[in-house]
């Protein structure tokens, strides 16, 4: 089992055109995905990779069944795009394109609200179920399958992680980059109920990061709802308040809050080890297992 | 971006929100003719983007020419909280009878902007946020509607603003959540919000941070960008597409993704050192961007030694090895030396590419982040 | 039993300060409507009516209790503030002013939606429990406590029928004015929802008018839905297309869509028998009961 | 309230839509000039609100300056399904390969706009819908976000439209859905929307409606439409401030209330009357409007009796009464004759107070209507 993305993703690519989309979708083909469709407006009767190209998301959802769509659409049109994704609708939208505006995701947040869509993202790399299907820019070959769920604000870090991880024969269920944006669709404990939703995942990396609050919120999640243990790493301990660090959304407020270590209190209090370095993360689960 | 306190000034007074005559001014002089063409007394006002200007010396309250060439003396050229003062704004002192404190950001929790209001105005409002959240009203715009004009009056109200001004600090907040929305502003603040004695309103300082990633669409508020910046460094990490974020310490750290850049300070730290910075070059890592990356690195005169960690994802290490050394071969003379880790796809083919005199070659993240911290230590001057 | 309006309604006024908003909160209050506060920003701190004034909505309802509203504000502010009344929140609002821009109604109808508040109007007379409450503008005397419930469209049409059901002895369990405009809160299908869950209901008068396809939803619902005997009234038979009679909601359309034959054909259809005059609909009434 | 074409174009215009060039003119000079002043061929067009001026004859196109005068001759002071012709507009004929349609009106029963798009332009869209709705693609507009760029889109495609020209449409229908949401429109069309050879689109004509009750906030469509009041009687009610329908019957109807009014219309017609109008004077009967409202009725000479319907709610009966008598005491002698109903609150004290010989009293509506359509047809001249 997984979570999100299994043998049944028929994925439409909002964005085949483009270099980044064509160059992603025959990654994920190769890593196999079915990639269904790819939807560009004006270049519709087109083919990219074999797959045939759609004006609109609705058309290519509707002729090639998609139920799922992967985002690379540049950031002054992604806000749109992911508009007409939800409205398709398809059950799963991932969301890679950075750079979104806050105030663009902020409409597209109240729309999620509004629909029984997952958004994974934006600015994320997606989601995989090694060796089932990809969803994103995730380099495939570092994952393997297994029983730990991850979940993760950065790109590189889950790659760090996870490598860690396969290292020592850990296979992962999913592994979801839920994004490093200050908005997101799916957050830590969207995805923390997913696996603890999964039988066959039996214990989850969390890769938090500072700015906001949503890994206390899940360190609450942990400690009220969840059997599945969980093993956290945050990133960040060292940033000065008022500065982005890279992520749109990893920034200490002025005021403190966000701050590595009001997250990682939260996490060890709910029970939740925390890793100093990627390496002991490892180490944690792998006494878990 | 921040604005500064002028450029915000003109955008909302553009907007219609009152505000003090000003001038801007960079040298005494012309502080001092400003001061003489607004009328005594004035306030010169040190713009540099740091809070706490009034309790530091940078803000001052004159009332003859004499005065103000003093103030103007101080001001112009003073170090603030690191950053070097050089232009003054010249502005007309407003008689008040209260201050009120009005603001719009974004709730990221709730994803959605929230308004603010609070009769406890010219003082730190974050502290008035942690000692007394009550004194705040806050209300929650649904983004799809944008604020209802009821929602102002709501805030007002909620605050104990006094009914006799309320209409005016209503219709304040909503021109403020209106230029938050056009301007795609990350926070809008007018603290404080000064009420005279016959009942008007008027912004005696302004905030207006706008989102990086929006500024595509606000190309006038681009060329604000550049008059903002501070750093010389921040400036050309902006020339270059970088995340750059300036440190105190003097390992100089360049990566691939925010997570693992953040992650490396973190090691760097926990073995012992000090960061110097945060840059993250991105995806892929062509010679040209860690030519520049280097470059950056390199300007710093902190830095003492540099540990550059690349995780290889759908990029391919010996490509990401080439590029590194392609760079390096650029330099006469390397001027720090450099730890590289890489690890990822074709991590290995890139490895032995790299096993030049030109870097020391870490397998790990962890051994790495300790051979730089070392070679910093034996090489601090 | 009644509908919407009963012995535990607590009303908030908004507009009370205004000439209208201060004479019907007297009438309503001396028919025995429990008005708790009224609502005009600025005027807080002062009474009207021996009823204490607020500047918000929220603050009246939070002070006072109130869990319903009448809406009595100029048509250039009412949209604002059936939105303040929907997010106070109370259980009823009620819309009397007439002449609110078609576009704000449509805002405010996305809002309901969002809500579980009950909103009757704009554009209407109101509610009646006769013998409990008014909210509104109905004049009490012509109506009398029974078992017709009573949904109508029209307001002094709504008392013509009354005032021939009351001659007979035939009382009103609740009488509730939807309003004419193009977009209500209520509509017929709600009242008679909730007219067919009221147990002391026994029959309904429905007086509908040309425009939309309110009438016809309502005649399918009661063919599918309703045990409760209905009784139908269509203004308009003579009304020619393209012209708007009055009611901003009352026209038909240049296509034919509208008109007072669709209507009666869809309730005489849905077995629902429709007076040609006020007096028929009496009788079929009497002849019900 | 309908803007004419020429009122319409210039709206759409002045937004960017690309519309053809065009003159207004009331003369047949005036449009011989404005022809040769834009080139022939020229179309010359009617500016009366009905559908259908086309196959009418209220459309012409010319060649020439001497057919130009012979269909401007032709055209002005015509009449068109009962309004006189006294404006025509002359415009630029385009040459087209296509004609689109698209439009914006409110769909009531999901209480949200909807957008419009069909390459079944250029005939009537009413009967396209009725005999193939397919035809036409219809996109919801949620009203607290407005269209999405998405959704313009996904009309134009859904819609067939050819790809070379789908994105001017969807800028074409954006900029639609702007106008109808900035200028409260009740119904915004451009049939056609013409395709030209090399794959331009424009604005052949122009429908814009304004919802009524909008009109307190654009003064400038205000002033518009007392230009497009087509009645006398009409624009007289206008003034007014009533709600009035003119209709071809000889019973003039006055009553309070729409659908009391709408159902006193029925019953005259029920009882074998024709109605001369719909004329509901609202809430309260002060002296004035009911002098007003029965000028109004005496004023169109079709009408051969009245009937004057009032149930009074809060308004009290007697009051009422003693309105009706004030207005018609003014009148040397009443032009038709009146019959009155009065119920509600103190109808009784009121039918006291009209015992006199300026009315008619009847208790009932029926008996009332009844005694209206008689008078009428004794009186009908």
């Amino acid at each position: 089992m997984s979570v999100l993305v299994d043998e049944d993703t028929r994925v439409v690519v909002q964005g085949i055109t483009g270099g980044e989309g064509k160059f992603h979708t025959e990654q994920m083909m190769e890593y196999g995905t079915n990639v269904v469709a790819g939807a560009v407006p004006g270049k519709g009767g087109q083919e990219v990779a074999g797959v045939p190209v759609y004006d609109t998301v609705d058309q290519a959802a509707r002729e090639e069944d998609a139920n799922a769509s992967v985002v690379f659409v540049p950031p002054a049109f992604a806000g749109d795009a992911l508009f007409e994704a939800l409205d398709a609708p398809v059950d799963l939208v991932v969301a890679i394109t950075e750079g979104i505006p806050t105030q663009d995701m902020s409409r597209v947040y109240k729309r999620l609200s509004e629909t029984d869509t997952h958004l994974v993202g934006p600015n994320c790399p997606g989601v995989i179920t090694p060796g089932v299907a990809k969803l994103g820019i995730l380099p495939g070959n570092i994952f393997s399958s297994g029983n730990v769920g991850l979940v993760s604000r950065s790109g590189t870090l889950t790659y760090q992680v996870v490598d860690n991880l396969t290292e020592r024969g850990l296979g992962q269920t999913t592994a979801i980059g839920i994004g490093g944006d200050p908005i997101i669709g799916t957050d830590f404990t969207d995805a923390l109920e997913l696996f603890e939703a999964d039988e066959e995942t039996e214990a989850v990396v969390m890769c938090g990061e500072i700015g906001g609050e949503d890994e206390e919120e899940a360190a609450q999640f942990i400690a009220e709802n969840m059997d599945t243990p969980v093993v956290g790493f945050i990133a960040g301990r060292t940033a000065p308040p008022g500065k982005r660090m890279g992520h749109a959304g990893a920034i200490v407020s002025g005021s403190g809050t966000g701050t590595a270590e009001s997250k990682i209190s939260a996490l060890e209090d709910a029970g939740t080890p925390v890793g100093d370095t990627p390496e002991e993360v490892a180490d944690h689960i792998e006494e878990i297992l | 971006m921040k604005l500064h306190e002028y450029q915000a000034k003109q955008v909302f007074a553009d907007a219609g929100i009152p505000t003090p005559s000003s001038q801007l001014a960079e040298t005494v002089d012309a502080a001092v003719d400003a001061a003489d063409d607004i009328g005594y007394p004035v306030a010169i006002k040190a713009q540099v983007q740091v809070g706490g200007r009034g309790k530091a010396g940078g803000i001052k309250l004159v009332d003859d020419a004499e005065e103000a060439r003093a103030a103007a003396e101080d001001i112009l050229g003073m170090d603030l909280k690191g950053y070097t003062v050089d232009r003054v704004l010249v502005e007309e002192a407003v008689d008040f009878t209260n201050e009120l404190y009005v603001g719009v950001t974004m709730d990221r929790g709730e994803g959605k902007p929230v308004a603010m209001v609070s009769t406890r105005g010219g003082v730190n409002i974050e502290e008035v946020a942690a000692e007394d959240p009550d004194a705040i009203a806050r209300e929650h715009i649904d983004p799809s509607f944008g604020m209802h004009p009821y929602q102002a009056r709501k805030a007002v109200y909620d605050a104990g603003v006094d009914r006799e001004v309320a209409g005016d600090v209503a219709s304040v907040l909503t021109t403020l959540y209106e230029l938050w929305t056009e301007k795609d502003g990350s926070d809008a603040e007018i603290n404080p919000l000064m009420v005279t004695s016959d009942d008007e309103v008027i912004a005696a300082d302004a905030v207006m941070n706008i989102d990086e990633d929006a500024l595509f669409r606000h190309p006038d508020l681009a060329e604000m960008q550049d008059e903002a910046a501070e750093d010389d460094l921040e400036a050309k990490a902006n020339e270059y597409g970088f995340d750059y974020v300036r440190l105190d310490g003097n390992v100089g750290i360049i990566g691939n993704g925010a997570g693992l850049v953040m992650t490396t300070l973190d090691l760097v730290d926990y073995y012992g050192g000090e960061p110097a910075n945060f840059l993250d070059i991105g995806g892929g890592a062509k010679a040209e961007r860690v030519t520049n990356a280097l470059d950056m690195v390199f300007s710093d005169e902190n830095v003492d030694a540099v540990v550059f960690n690349i995780f290889g994802g759908i990029t391919r290490g010996d490509e990401v090895a080439k590029g590194i050394n392609t760079a390096l071969e650029q330099f006469d003379e390397i001027p720090k030396r450099v730890v590289v880790r890489l690890a990822g796809t074709n991590a290995e083919e890139g490895m032995e590419i790299l096993n030049t005199d030109l870097v020391t070659v870490e397998a790990t993240l962890e051994d790495a982040v300790q051979r730089a911290v070392e070679y910093a230590e034996e090489d601090s001057q």
